[in-house]
């Protein structure tokens, strides 16, 4: 079983040379780390910044340069700041390769739940609908099952939704998911994981075929 | 060729002819503001927003208020401050999650509010600045967003038609400006700034550095002064860090 | 009767304090000559330009640095740049105060055209259908009759319109008319034009009420 | 705080990030051009336009093109040199009032024309920069224009629906850029360029100066590069001036 660092490192196998790449809040956050060295990959952040780079040295924090999570960060040589309609033209563009982000369900027909439970938390979607509306390569980063251990992999997405048929890849603790016409196809399980792990703590159609490999981390 | 149809400006001291945008004060920048009036506030975060406008805003505690805005400040900075007051009707925002008191204000059905993708409130400020009524964005297709709204499939894919913001005043933060109101934004604290210059009947920009005409270079302005009505430099900028994230050296 | 800069100087009377100004090619051009200099005013140029200046000293020719009619200009302190869709923000967003431009025709409706003879003259209209649509405020330049001396104010246009019902006032060789709900109401006269001398020249409902002053430039 | 999620990039030389959009010169920054194809191309007049890019296409005269551009040029420059060689089919412009070859070929027949309002060619292009399939603009109603456009009003007032380009290639000259693809553009040179960028599905951008990244101001970028596919240096740039008009000294 992948705790979250190992999530991230599981995904940013995916992350390829040439691509730009916005990371969500929470686990995709920690992608950034353990991108391959030798790969040119830019990470835009929708607040409007192209090139960011790690956090600041303690003391040399800028109240004017924060990433989408309100966090203080650096950029790196050749990065370019911009307004938020250009940061969405770049999004809603298809500009950026990549997205990964968070989700609370995702149903196997790539719908994708993050954003809201009706009457409890409100925080809205900041930019996930453009995201995900836009983005022809999502990947979604989250545990498999959710605290009170109810799979966050279901039929359909019990919560409103935050975009319909988009998710492509999912990355959770368990497995490495595909999104296909006919639900979710166990690709890769993560160490120490029985394919029985991942049916059980799988609600939505899981297509299981041939030998499935364990993750190379 | 020497043209006949010159243009000579004949003996005009060519300084005078900038429009001058330049108020007082922040109480002369918000001059004519109301209860239920509509505003759009700069900033994402706590990051560029027009902390002197807000200021004054509480002050004069008008109620009332639609407020346009990324996200709604924290407890107790930015519109926070409005809604320790119960100064705001109605937010329209994307993002709210930093705040309880809105949280609180939202679900207890005291505050009216709408949450709208962060591309599609960019766009509605800047449809607003650019006199396109309205545009199509594929953003929440299929989700509460689209609900009331028209949608439509351009190329196979299905879009939602949203609409340019109606708003009396728009509150920017820029870092320097000058006195025909050309402005300059730094960093991430540019965000929605630029987009909502024009955006409202009045723009009330406040400024880090209100400079003379002829100090910035007119191929680096990032809004031009036509967007904008009144230019002041702000008396007081904390500019609060939300979330302080550092490295330790090595 | 005026002559084309007796034209311009005529409409530089219209120019008011804090207005942003787009003038158009030809006569219009030459309004910027005209203005009173205890008054702040800015002129646009749609190809993306604020704060226009004079024509650059010989020499100091800038290919980087031209008016919508190509012809290469300077810029004054306070001037900026932008791309064309910033530019046609500033038009279509209703933020340029004053619009003034040439027509062939305009119809006692307020009617425009000036920017196609079908089978004959195809240049295109640029920006003029853009700012037609949009200007709240439109003065057109031109002369009261065509080079054949038939009039140029029609009941309706005969050429593929620019815009409908957008002209406010017209300023010609022979009077200054505005555009009302009952047709073209004669304001003044050129010195040493009769209302009579008008009122031949004016092919659309003329409005003639009272005694017209003639015009003081 | 530290935090735990921190941005670490362990070990990695930074400069390594950027991702290169340099191609080494104009032949291979057209690499897939092909008869039949549409292209966006950059400048107002001769003011801007890709000079290095038209050159290519003049010597691989290829044909059938269909051309996004707000003028057509001049009968020996820009533009008017494809025209010259005949390689486009279709022109989409606002103003071609420069260009006689232009006008044979069209009032002849041979060439066709497509006329639309300025500013809503450069709104089509930003749309297909941003992902905004169409968008509604009062320019053009109750003319020529809305042939066969649906029309709605909003706040009272009558618009037109436009669509998106599509192209294939966009040709886009600016004044600076480095390695990374984030460009500057010059004065009035600027026009169309930086709206036709990410216009297209390929971006080719030839510039003045090519630098290394880290040597623009990362608030003064004008296009970031994400929107530009390949960069070069122009070998050579005449920027031919189309109306030379000046004032006498004093």
């Amino acid at each position: 079983m992948l705790d979250k660092t190992g999530i991230a490192k599981r995904i940013a196998q995916e992350v390829k040379d040439g691509y730009y790449v916005n990371l969500g809040i929470g686990i995709p956050t920690l992608v950034a780390n353990f991108v391959r060295e030798d790969i040119e990959v830019e990470f835009q952040s929708e607040n409007g910044v192209l090139g960011m780079g790690p956090f600041p040295f303690e003391g040399e924090e800028d109240a004017d340069i924060i990433n989408a999570g309100k966090q203080t960060i650096t950029t790196l040589p050749g990065a370019s700041f911009f307004d938020s309609a250009m940061s969405f033209s770049m999004i809603r563009g298809q500009h950026v390769d990549l997205t990964i982000l968070g989700a609370m369900e995702v149903s196997e027909n790539g719908d994708i739940a993050n954003w809201k439970i009706p009457g409890k938390m409100v925080k809205g979607m900041g930019g996930a609908m453009d995201l995900v509306a836009s983005a022809e390569n999502i990947i979604v980063a989250m545990m498999h099952t959710n605290r009170a251990g109810a799979s966050k992999l279901l039929k359909s997405c019990s919560l409103p939704l935050t975009g319909v048929g988009c998710v492509k890849k999912i990355v959770t603790n368990l497995a490495v998911l595909e999104v296909t016409e006919d639900g979710f196809k166990l690709l890769e399980r993560a160490p120490g994981v029985s394919v029985e792990d991942i049916e059980k703590a799988t609600a939505g159609n899981l297509i299981i075929e041939g030998n499935i490999p364990e993750m190379k981390i | 060729m020497i043209s006949a149809f010159s243009f000579v400006f004949f003996g005009k001291q060519i300084f005078s002819f900038m429009i001058n945008k330049t108020v007082a004060n922040v109480s002369e920048a918000l001059d004519g503001v109301k209860d239920n009036m509509t505003f759009v506030f700069g900033g994402f975060g706590l990051s560029g927003i027009p902390e002197n406008s807000i200021a004054e805003l509480v002050k004069r505690n008008i109620k009332g208020l639609t407020c346009i805005s990324n996200n709604a400040g924290v407890d107790d900075f930015g519109l926070g401050l409005l809604l320790q007051q119960r100064q705001i009707k109605k937010m329209i925002s994307s993002y709210v999650g930093e705040n309880d008191e809105f949280e609180r204000q939202m679900l207890s059905g005291e505050l009216e509010v709408e949450l709208i993708p962060q591309g599609t409130l960019a766009e509605r400020c800047r449809a607003a600045q650019a006199g396109i009524p309205a545009f199509y964005t594929p953003a929440g297709y299929g989700t509460e967003v689209e609900e009331g709204k028209e949608t439509r499939a351009f190329n196979g894919k299905m879009h939602v038609l949203e609409h340019a913001f109606d708003a009396d005043f728009g509150f920017i933060k820029a870092w320097k400006g000058d006195v025909a109101g050309n402005l300059v934004f730094k960093g991430t604290a540019r965000n929605f700034n630029p987009n909502m210059c024009g955006a409202a009947k009045i723009t009330v920009v406040e400024v880090e550095e209100l400079l003379p005409v002829g100090e910035l270079d007119p191929n680096q302005i990032h809004i031009p002064g036509i967007f904008v009505q009144r230019i002041f430099k702000g008396a007081h900028f904390e500019k609060r860090i939300e979330q302080r994230t550092v490295r330790p050296r090595k």
